[in-house]
Parts: structure tokens; C-alpha cells; sequence
């Protein structure tokens, strides 16, 4: 797999903080004037899903594990701590933790079982284990409700984590986007990051430098899969309704990877650039087309992506970093 | 008991060898182009419709069909990768991928503009009748389809072992840069390699097109079933795919009947991970080559 | 027969080769020697059609090639044999060598030149029913220029053949060339090895950062005290 | 490929958005909440085009209390979808009355969303007992829940097809099998609490995939042979309801009755599929062409013009599902539109209340009066049966148009 190290290497110059900072202010701007729900919902659902392409990224992306599997981490955090606060009323602050180290615990397996797996065969087995995670959420019917779902009654409380207004889950979203944010730049700048980078690149020549990719492709899952599932319970207080389909199902897995493919893959930027044009750009074309005929916001959408891909494939960070360097360089 | 047993054997090696089919034509541009098409179901989905849409029409037999369908398949196989595909060989694998990703909903949601989401389904009399061999019973057209898709199966990996195209494809899968040293046109073998693979799975789509119905989504259900059969069987494996396939069939058969319908997916799921652990490369990879698509 | 004026080619806005002209007349030798990264297989892959970056002109029997695809040079009759042989692994000796004749002009006498190249070099015979990947070294070595003979080339390009093979079988390779020169065929002969190569060829490039910084027949640059001093240690 | 024409075509939607179009003073808006892509679409599509047949009548006829009803579509085809869509809805486009949402997933985000903004919804056609048990002030179902699409089946077993057998309930066996859906396993919940009250056996219970995932069910009848059931209920969708069909009559099982619970069973391109071999098959179902004598005069002349009208406009005959939509946009706007002081929320909610719409006044036969919860008792289902390629209402008897056929079916041991 290719992917430019140059982008790793720049994004080492601290740079990022230029934009952090802004971004913060401009979306707690956002949140403390905004009142439209439709606005302020698609801010939720883009902090959201760019938690989740970050801590994909951080396996995905930085480690170069493509999978497409994130839905069995996903779904583990949204049902674990949904089911603990319908059957035991235990806080989904709580039960959002219990549901992160299940799904740590998880990846710690599934990433111990897949070492041996490069390339497509290691996304294929991924596939198998996301379509594993699917099947036993429908089955299960005495933990998820199977088929029915499980629904979270609407009575606004923080230690419920259910809030009256959207602009509460904004900032909850944003928090947690940042924590997500902080650790990936933490790793990105320890040895763990380099090591990461270093299997991505050339698994034999890092190990025979000593570095313990092993090791490090595990921890980094783990953590990717551990955020994966806070996003996971998130999603489920948000929506209040989760079933198979919408926290295990494929598309989870095939959304959060093509974001952060949209962005850059490997770059701290990447995920959340992803999110900010994927998120709003669906939402926005269902919303001014879904009037016209059935499935054409999804075909512009389509044709969309594949242009964006074609022309940028390293993703928009990466490609927008290039020329900037081009432009200063002239 | 054991009447049981054979019907069951039977209807699960005749259901692989639709999986084998729909298989053998992602296989190939996986093991040529190093493309994971995901589009791959779609292009089943539009050769189902076509189908429908002959017969309803302009009254064309199903069977006939396959004689008009493959040669559009074909065609519409060298648009797509003379548009597509092709623009996407030099871009980092992942990008690839999620190309023909958007490229299936871009096609599931035109046919879901010019056709609507109901159901289409031909009834064709014929196509239930059922053929008693011993105590086993078999539906006709079921045993022709596996039979069709068993002599289609031998007949490209004849071509591909014993013509000079086909040996030009093969050389092309294992090492592009001397394929191309050799003389070799490499986007013509690419080209036709992609229009081949959407014929065959075209093929797959004619056939099933008695037996079930057509919705925009049908591609995308059976898509899942068909990356299964690919990797297990060995990327790349024109063999592995016929064997993974008819596997899979035979395992969902008796998961089903011993341990509940429910569960047959996810039987032949885990029986994947397990062949995945056990033998890195599927079943017929060649030795090495789960590497050899990292580009 | 082969000339080449001004060739650049650029990787990233780096210079791979600069300014490079070379000279091929017919029946020769000719090698093109330099360290690790000074260009030369860079100069085959873009002879031979592998790159669209090049600039400059490469003329074959007063035929542009620059521009053309590889598989329209390899029907004009120049051939590649790659660095690492880049045998097809999973097809057999045989099947190998049949791809060699892919080129339409080479197809039809594909029979007899089978039988001609199992001749010169009966070891591919005993093996022809081998995967190309369980052949040794000094075997895929042989079965490369096979491959490469199977499409009736007027120029033969073999780039470093000689590359991780034992001294004995490195000598039994270049004097294969030799052999191949004899029966009528040019070669372009890119080595490391640069005494070897310098002995056996009639002319010889030196490339240094993508430059060509001496050129002259091999004798006389075998004589050449520096470079003898930076390529042979002596 | 540069970047340009992927900007032009962001820019090309950004004005499409700015362009929203602006509304005429006279008209009410009601926002539509249907899954219209995805592989719940066909339903959800059926039903969102009898609400559009409906709006269309009522404005033909001079609209409500002079005003127009003009219809925002919306496609919902996940929860986070509803969601952003019923969001979108109420602020983009300043509708206060929301009409959907054929399937649960759908149905359950939409109404809580609707609830917190203090916007009206009038459910259709989704059957989870919970849509209606959380206490909602603005949520209202028009169709029945699980409960009552499903259990049809069982007292047709109790009721008809045992007494026609010539045996007692409890000797009957009867085998439930359904898809991996929502839909489904109420279906089969329901029927298996049904049977156990009405001492019915069950000999076998099993699910499936959902979607078009299977190609095959020959195991599943090779089961069903095995256990050997006098009455088979299933719950499927269109793909199922072909292949059980089809499979069943390959693999030579027959059982005495065979009954359906809508979806599939109760598609009219059924027919299509199977030919004859349909005919004699029931399905416990949302009422299709209900005997005339059980309709009102006028509740005749609607349906006489809405399929018409359906027909005309999408060039295919209405079944279930398009009713079941018609029906819940016409007591929208006719009854409680029609009825209310005005479109506000609360008012509409206190005209819902004082609905007592009888028996027989819509198009399949229902009438709409709301219990304190928000459900329509007024709903029930039948139970039809393919005969000559057609479904004709057998049970219940005051609305039937034909008596069973084929019972025992013709083979079957």
C-alpha cells in the first residue's frame, strides 16, 4: 500500500496546531450561536463520524491495516453500554468505558488472529469479522433485541447521557473528538508512531532494525477500537435507537475507512477534512434532492466521491499540503 | 437419513456453483488488475434486469438471453474500465477500492431511479420442473445453471492455460512490468480481462434470473457471498473459486438444516477466519501471493 | 542502428539521466557500466518504452520510439531482459518462453526458435516443465535471455545478468552474450561488473548521476586508470 | 481530472439548496418520512406513493378547508438518516406535520425526534408495539401493530382450518418460519404466543436471513418435511415469499394450509412469479380489495378512483402497501387536517382524539378511532387468499369476497 510519507513527515512539524485551535473556536462559535437542529445535528454527526475515522486512522492509517470491520467495535460500544443502562439503569458514562475495554479486548483477539494477514487478505478477514459482529447482533435477541433493535427512552439527564438540546451533544462530540485527536497526535509523535509507520512501510526492514512492529500494530488496534466504541455509545444516546443494521452493519465500516481515505489516510488532518466534506455533503444533497426522484442524491453523491478520488487519490490533506509546499516552494 | 443427507449435498453443491460463477469473474480482475471490485455484484444486478427486461418485453427466453447479455456485459465491462478502473491503477490501492465502492452506489441508485425498488421476477414454466435422481430431487433449472457454470468455469481456465491470450493474462497477473516487457499490451489484457469478468458474472445474473427476483440491491447481498469464495478459494484462483464455492453452498446446506437457518452465514464465516489462520493464502493461493498485492 | 540524443528523464523533480547520448551500431557489444542508482536501468526502462516521463529522442533504425508503448518497441525488435530476470513465477520454463514470442512477427516461428534456444541451452530443456519459480539463480539467469531470444530481437538489452550469481555461472552468462552476439544479434549489456562487461564489449558507456562521463571502446577504458581506480578498486 | 468540475458540481447543489422552493401562503404543509433508498425502499416507496395519490385526491377535491396540502419529501433510509431528515423537515422547511415511516428503524428516531420538536406524526404502517408505548404526545398510528397483522393467521387456523379438517385445534401442528427482520420476528412471536393460548402445536419455529441473502431454502423445507406441520405460517419478503413458493412445490411439501403474513405473501407480483402455483396460498394481511358491502358508499367511490389514479400514475396496479399508505395520508388530511381548528400540533392532537370515523370508511375497510396511547383500533387486518391469481378476502366473513378454495390443499398428506 502506498501512502506518502512525505504527509507523516510534515504533519511532525506541529503544524497541526494551527489549525486545532481554530477549528475549536469556530465550531464552539458554531454551537453557542447556531439554533437550527438540522445544522446543528449535521455538526454532530460530522464530530462523530470524525472521532471515528481518527481512531480508525490510527490502525487504518497510520499502521496501514485497511479494515472494514470497525462495526464489530462500533456496535460492541452501542450495545454494551445501551443494554447495562436498560437492564441495570448503570450510567452510560460508566457503561461507555465497559463497552471501550470489551471492544480493546476484542481487537486484542482479532488482531492477535490476523497478524499473519497482508494486504486484501487481511481486509477480507476483517470484512468476515465485521459480518461476524452483524449476524451475532441479530441473533442475540435476549442482549440487542436482534432484529427489533433497543430503544433509549428520552428522559434528559447528564448521568443518562441524554440532553434536551443538541447543542449539550455538540460539545459532548467535540470533547470527545478532541481526546481523540490528542491521542492520535501523542502517538503520532512517540516511538509507538514510528514504529506504526515503520510496518506500513516495510514490516521486514523495521523488524530487522529491532522495532517491535508486532507489538505496536496491536496496541495501536486496541486504542483504535476502544475510541471506536465510545463513538459507538455515543452514537447510540444520540439517535436513542440502535439496531443490527445501523451500529453493525457493512456501510459503518465502508463510511468511516472512505473518510478518512477522502482525507488522507495517515495524516492527523485526514479524518477530520474527510468528515467535514463527506458528512455535510450527503446530508446536504439528500436534503436538496431527495425531492426529486428516489436515489439521485445518492447518485450525485456517488459520482462525487469517485471525482474526488480520481482526482486527489492521496486525499484532500495530503494533496492540499503538496501544493502549499509547491506554492512556498516557488 | 441418508435421503436426507444427498438432497441436502445436492442442493448445496448446485447453489456453489452459482457462488462459483459469480466468483470466477472477481477473481480474475482481482488476480489481473490487483482491482477488489466491489461493483462486481452491481454488474449482476444491471445483467438481471436486462434479462427481465428481454423477456417481458420482446419475449426472449432466459436461456436465449445469455446470448445478448454476455456480448452487452462484455461491452459495458470496457466502458467501465476504459472510464474507471482503468484511472484508478496507479492510485494508492485504497483509493481503488473505494472507486468501485462508490461506483456500486452509483449503480444501484441509477437503477433504483430508472426502475424503481419493486421486485421483478419472470416466471418461466419450465424452470421449476424437477428431474428424480434416486430419492434426490432436482430442479431443473438449477442443475443447468451448475452445469452451465461448471463448463463456463473449465472453459476460461482452459483458455487461460492453453491460448496465448490467455497465458498473456496470466503473465500479466504474476508481473505486469515484464508482461509488458514480453510485448504484451497490458491495458488491452486489462481491458478485456475486466469485460470478461463482467461477463461472467453477467452469466451468473442470467441464470439466476428464473430463479429469484431482481431489485436494485440484489447485487450488494450477493457481493458478500462472492468476496468469501474469492479469498477462501486464493485471490487470484480460478480453481479456488470454483472449489470455495461450491463449498460454501454445501456448508450453508447442512448449517442450515443442523444448525438453524439463522446461523448459516455465520458458519460459513467463521469457517473462512478459521481456512484465513490456518492457511494465510486461502485455499489455492499460491505460496507468497498474500503479499503480492501490496502495491 | 540505435541512437540516442539528449535523454532526460525526471522522477519527482529529480534527474534520473541528463543530457545522455548513446550510440548503437549493428553487431556490437555495447556496455553501459556505473555504480548502484547512476541511472542505467533507467536508460533500459526508457528505451524500451516502460516510462512517459522521458524527454529527448531515442531513434531505432530511424524510427522514434520515444512515445511509443513498450509493446510497440518490442515489435520492432528490441528486447529487454530486466534486472532480477522478472521471470512470470507461477507459469512453467516452457510457458515462459512461449511468452517471449508473443509479438506477432515472433509467433509463427515460435516452434523452431523453441527447439534453437532448448539447444543453446539445455538445462531449460531438462526443466521445461518447471515452474519458473523453483528454478535456481543461474537457470532463471538463462531462462530470461531465453525468453528474450524467443522474440527474434535485432537488439538484446540484458540488464545486470549477472547480478547474485557465483563467479563460475556469471562467466557461463556473458559468454552466452557473446555467443548471442555471434549468431547476428546487438547488445546493449548493463553491468556492475564493470571488468567483465568492459572485456567482452566493443564500445562502453560510463554513467555517473545520470551523466554520461566517459565513453570509448572497452579496451581502452579497461585501460583507463581512473576509472579502473573508481570502479574496479585497482 | 482536476478540481474543477468537482467544485462546479458542489457549487450546482449548494444552489439547488438556496433554491428550496418558496411556498405559496395557502397551502399545508406535511413533510414525508419514507424510506426511498436502501433495501427497505420497495415498502417504503409503496407506501410514500399512496401518500402522494392521496394529497393529490384531496386537492383535486378542492384540498382542506380551501387549502392545499402540499407534500416535502424526504428519504430515510437509516435512523441517522430519519433523523437529520425529520430535522431538515422541520426548520429547512417549516413543516409541523410529519407522515411515514413503513419500517421500525425508521419509525422509532423519527418520532422522537418529531416528539422533542413538538411536531405531529402520523405513523403509518410500521408494526412495533413501541412506536406507540412511550408515551408520545404527537405520535399517532393509524395501521394495527404486530399483534393484530399477525395473529389473522392463527385464528384462521383456529377458526377455519380446523374445523374444515374435521379436527380440534390441539391436533393441529403447525410450523412458524420468518426472516431475520423486525417485521418478521414479531410476526412469529406473535403467532407463537397465539398458539400456545389457543393450544395449537408448534412443531417447528425458525428465522432466516432477511434481504435477498438467501438463494437457496431447500434446507429449510427438507426441515419443514421433516416435522411435518398441517399449517405453515411464514413471514417474507418478496425474494423469500418466491423461493418458499417455488422450493416448496420442487421438493413435493405440501402442507394443508399455507399462510403468509403479508410482505411477500401479499405482493401482487407474487403471481407473477410463481403462476399458478400461487393459487391457494393465504396471507394474513393489511386489507387489499375488501368486499364492497362492508365499505361505505363513499369510502367505494374513493377506492374506485384511487386506483385509478395509482394506476395512471405509475403504470402499476396498487396492493397492500399502497393502500395502507393512502389510507394513512387520507385520514390525515380529510380527518384530522379536515377536522382540526387548526395545523398546529396541539389542535390536530385534539382533533385525533375526537375522532369516531366507523367501520368501513376508508378504502380497505378501516375506520379511525385512537386509543389514549395514540393507536387506531379502528384497524384490523385479513386474511386473504390467491385465487385465480388474485387476492380475494376470505376471513373475516363480513368483509370476505370469496370462500376458501383448495383447503386441504390438493397433495398434501
Amino acid at each position: 500500500m502506498t501512502i506518502s510519507t512525505s504527509a507523516s513527515a510534515t504533519a511532525r512539524e506541529w503544524a497541526d496546531l494551527y489549525w486545532i485551535v481554530p477549528g475549536t473556536v469556530a465550531c464552539l462559535a458554531f454551537i453557542a450561536t447556531v439554533r437550527d437542529p438540522f445544522a446543528l445535528d449535521i455538526l454532530v454527526t460530522t464530530l462523530l463520524w470524525a472521532a471515528a475515522a481518527s481512531a480508525w486512522n490510527l490502525s487504518g492509517g497510520y499502521a496501514g491495516q485497511l479494515s472494514i470491520g470497525h462495526a464489530a467495535y462500533f456496535g460492541i460500544g452501542a450495545y454494551t453500554s445501551t443494554y447495562l443502562l436498560l437492564i441495570y439503569g448503570l450510567s452510560p458514562w460508566i457503561g461507555m468505558l465497559i463497552g471501550a475495554a470489551l471492544a480493546a479486548l476484542t481487537a486484542l483477539g482479532i488482531g492477535a488472529l490476523t497478524v499473519r494477514l497482508r494486504g486484501s487478505f487481511f481486509v477480507m478477514a476483517t470484512l468476515a469479522f465485521g459480518a461476524i459482529a452483524h449476524i451475532v447482533a441479530a441473533i442475540w435477541r435476549s442482549v440487542t433485541g436482534g432484529s427489533n433493535g433497543l430503544s433509549i427512552p428520552f428522559e434528559p439527564s447528564f448521568a443518562r447521557m441524554v440532553f434536551a438540546d443538541k447543542q449539550s451533544f455538540a460539545i459532548l462530540a467535540l470533547a470527545l473528538l478532541l481526546i481523540v485527536v490528542g491521542t492520535v497526535l501523542l502517538i503520532e509523535r512517540s516511538k509507538l508512531g514510528a514504529s506504526l509507520v515503520a510496518y506500513r512501510e516495510d514490516d521486514a526492514a523495521a523488524r530487522a532494525l529491532g522495532v517491535r512492529t508486532l507489538r505496536a500494530r496491536l496496541i495501536a488496534i486496541m486504542i483504535s477500537a476502544l475510541f471506536t466504541a465510545i463513538c459507538g455509545t455515543l452514537h447510540a444516546q444520540y439517535t436513542l435507537y440502535i439496531d443490527p443494521d445501523s451500529v453493525t452493519g457493512l456501510s459503518f465500516s465502508l463510511q468511516v475507512a472512505l473518510i478518512c481515505i477522502v482525507g488522507g489516510v495517515g495524516t492527523l488532518s485526514g479524518p477530520i477534512l474527510g468528515a467535514a466534506l463527506i458528512i455535510p455533503l450527503a446530508s446536504l444533497l439528500r436534503g436538496a434532492l431527495s425531492s426529486s426522484g428516489s436515489g439521485l442524491h445518492l447518485v450525485v453523491y456517488a459520482v462525487m466521491v469517485i471525482m474526488v478520488l480520481l482526482a486527489l487519490p492521496e486525499g484532500i490533506g495530503p494533496s492540499l499540503m503538496r501544493r502549499v509546499r509547491a506554492a512556498r516552494g516557488k | 437419513m441418508l435421503e436426507t443427507l444427498l438432497q441436502l449435498f445436492v442442493s448445496g453443491i448446485l447453489a456453489g456453483g452459482i457462488y462459483a460463477l459469480m466468483s470466477v469473474g472477481l477473481t480474475l480482475v482481482f488476480g489481473v488488475l490487483r482491482v477488489v471490485n466491489f461493483a462486481h455484484g452491481e454488474y449482476m444486478m444491471l445483467a438481471m434486469y436486462f434479462t427481465f427486461w428481454l423477456f417481458t418485453q420482446l419475449s426472449v427466453d432466459p436461456y436465449v438471453a445469455i446470448l445478448i447479455v454476455l456480448p452487452a456485459a462484455w461491452l459495458f465491462g470496457i466502458a467501465t474500465e476504459w472510464l474507471l478502473i482503468r484511472r484508478t491503477l496507479d492510485a494508492p490501492h485504497i483509493a481503488q477500492v473505494f472507486v468501485t465502492l462508490a461506483l456500486s452506489v452509483l449503480l444501484q441508485n441509477l437503477a433504483l431511479l430508472f426502475w424503481t425498488a419493486d421486485f421483478r421476477s419472470i416466471f418461466v414454466p419450465y424452470a421449476s420442473s424437477v428431474v428424480e435422481i434416486g430419492p434426490v430431487l432436482v430442479t431443473w433449472s438449477r442443475l443447468i445453471n451448475f452445469i452451465i457454470a461448471i463448463v463456463t468455469a473449465a472453459a476460461v481456465g482452459a483458455m487461460l492455460k492453453y491460448t496465448y491470450t490467455g497465458m498473456a493474462i496470466r503473465a500479466t497477473a504474476q508481473d505486469r512490468r515484464s508482461a509488458r516487457l514480453m510485448g504484451v499490451n497490458v491495458d488491452r489484457i486489462y481491458s478485456m480481462t475486466f469485460a470478461l469478468g463482467s461477463a461472467l458474472v453477467a452469466l451468473a445474473g442470467v441464470l439466476v434470473m428464473p430463479l429469484f427476483p431482481v431489485n436494485p440491491f440484489s447485487g450488494g447481498e450477493f457481493i458478500l457471498v462472492a468476496f468469501v469464495v474469492v479469498v477462501l478459494g486464493g485471490m487470484g484462483s480460478l480453481l479456488g473459486a470454483v472449489v470455495a464455492g461450491l463449498a460454501i453452498g454445501v456448508i450453508e446446506a447442512f448449517a442450515a438444516f443442523y444448525l438453524g437457518s439463522e446461523v448459516k452465514q455465520l458458519v460459513y464465516f467463521l469457517f473462512f477466519v478459521v481456512v484465513l489462520l490456518v492457511m494465510p493464502a486461502g485455499l489455492f493461493g499460491k505460496r507468497g501471493a498474500e503479499v503480492m498485492d501490496v502495491t | 542502428m540505435l541512437k540516442i540524443t539528449d535523454l532526460s528523464v525526471r522522477y519527482d523533480g529529480v534527474l534520473a539521466l541528463e543530457d545522455v547520448s548513446i550510440e548503437v551500431h549493428p553487431g556490437e557489444i555495447v556496455a553501459v557500466v556505473g555504480a548502484n542508482g547512476a541511472g542505467k536501468s533507467t536508460l533500459l526502462a526508457a528505451i524500451s518504452g516502460l516510462l512517459r516521463n522521458a524527454t529527448g529522442s531515442i531513434s531505432f533504425q530511424g524510427e522514434e520510439l520515444l512515445g511509443k508503448e513498450a509493446y510497440e518497441i518490442v515489435g520492432r525488435g528490441i528486447v529487454h531482459v530486466p534486472e532480477g530476470r522478472r521471470l512470470f513465477p507461477f507459469l512453467t520454463v516452457e510457458e515462459n518462453l512461449w511468452m517471449g514470442a508473443y509479438p506477432e512477427h515472433a509467433r509463427s516461428a515460435r516452434l523452431q526458435l523453441i527447439e534453437e534456444i532448448y539447444g543453446m541451452l539445455p538445462r531449460l530443456a531438462e526443466r521445461r516443465t518447471q515452474l519458473a519459480n523453483t528454478l535456481s539463480g543461474g537457470e532463471q539467469q538463462m531462462c530470461a535471455i531465453g525468453r528474450g531470444l524467443m522474440s527474434k530481437p535485432n537488439l538484446l538489452m540484458l540488464d545486470e545478468p549477472t547480478l547474485g550469481l557465483a563467479p563460475m555461472l556469471a562467466s557461463e552468462v556473458l559468454q552466452i552474450a557473446d555467443q548471442i552476439r555471434r549468431r547476428g544479434t546487438t547488445l546493449i549489456l548493463v553491468e556492475q561488473q564493470v571488468g567483465k562487461a568492459l572485456k567482452l564489449a566493443d564500445r562502453g558507456y560510463v554513467l555517473e548521476r545520470g551523466r554520461i562521463v566517459m565513453q570509448n571502446t572497452g579496451t581502452l577504458l579497461l585501460a583507463d586508470a581512473d576509472l579502473r581506480r573508481a570502479y574496479m578498486g585497482i | 481530472m482536476s478540481l474543477k468540475p468537482m467544485l462546479t458540481s458542489s457549487l450546482l447543489g449548494i444552489a439547488v439548496l438556496a433554491a428550496a422552493p418558496a411556498t405559496a401562503q395557502e397551502t399545508i404543509k406535511v413533510g414525508t418520512v419514507f424510506p426511498l433508498t436502501g433495501p427497505t425502499a420497495v415498502f417504503g416507496t409503496q407506501n410514500f406513493q399512496g401518500v402522494v395519490v392521496a394529497a393529490e385526491m384531496i386537492n383535486d377535491r378542492g384540498g382542506v378547508k380551501g387549502k392545499k396540502i402540499e407534500l416535502v419529501k424526504a428519504d430515510a433510509a437509516s435512523p441517522q438518516a430519519a433523523i437529520a431528515e425529520v430535522n431538515r423537515l422541520i426548520t429547512q422547511a417549516g413543516v409541523k406535520i410529519l407522515v411515514g415511516s413503513t419500517t421500525t428503524a425508521v419509525a422509532m428516531p423519527a418520532t422522537q425526534e418529531a416528539e422533542r420538536a413538538g411536531v405531529f406524526y402520523w405513523e403509518g404502517a410500521a408494526i412495533a408495539e413501541q412506536i406507540t408505548e412511550r408515551g408520545f404526545k404527537y405520535t399517532f398510528r393509524v395501521a394495527l401493530p404486530a399483534a393484530g397483522l399477525g395473529t389473522p393467521a392463527m385464528d384462521y387456523t383456529v377458526k377455519v382450518v380446523a374445523p374444515t379438517l374435521k379436527r380440534d385445534p390441539k391436533d393441529i401442528r403447525v410450523a412458524i418460519v420468518g426472516e431475520e427482520s423486525s417485521f418478521g420476528i414479531s410476526m412469529a412471536d406473535v403467532n407463537v404466543a397465539a398458539a400456545k393460548e389457543a393450544g395449537v402445536q408448534v412443531v417447528l419455529r425458525e428465522t432466516y436471513p432477511a434481504g435477498s441473502k438467501n438463494t437457496d431454502l431447500s434446507p429449510l423445507i427438507l426441515k419443514l418435511r421433516a416435522a411435518n406441520p398441517d399449517v405453515l405460517i411464514a413471514t417474507a419478503f418478496f425474494n423469500d415469499a418466491v423461493l418458499l413458493g417455488r422450493q416448496m412445490k420442487e421438493l413435493r411439501f405440501v402442507p394443508k394450509a399455507y399462510i403468509g403474513t403479508s410482505a411477500g405473501h401479499s405482493t401482487l407480483t407474487l403471481a407473477d412469479a410463481l403462476g399458478d402455483a400461487v393459487n391457494g396460498t393465504f396471507s394474513s394481511s393489511y386489507p387489499p380489495d375488501v368486499n364492497p358491502g362492508g365499505l361505505t358508499e363513499q369510502a367505494r367511490a374513493d377506492l374506485t378512483e384511487f386506483k385509478r389514479r395509482y394506476q395512471e400514475k405509475y403504470k402499476v396496479v396498487p396492493s397492500v402497501q399502497e393502500v395502507v399508505g393512502f389510507v394513512a395520508g387520507w385520514s390525515l388530511f380529510r380527518d384530522v387536517i379536515g377536522t382540526a381548528e387548526s395545523a398546529e400540533p396541539d389542535k390536530l392532537r385534539e382533533a385525533v382524539m375526537k375522532l369516531d370515523v366507523p367501520i368501513g370508511s376508508y378504502i380497505n375497510g378501516w375506520g379511525a378511532k385512537f386509543d389514549a396511547k395514540g393507536q387506531n383500533v379502528r384497524s384490523f387486518a385479513t386474511v386473504v387468499q390467491w385465487q385465480d391469481k388474485k387476492m380475494t378476502v376470505v376471513y373475516p366473513l363480513e368483509l370476505a369476497t370469496a370462500k376458501p378454495i383448495m383447503l386441504p390443499a390438493p397433495g398434501s398428506k
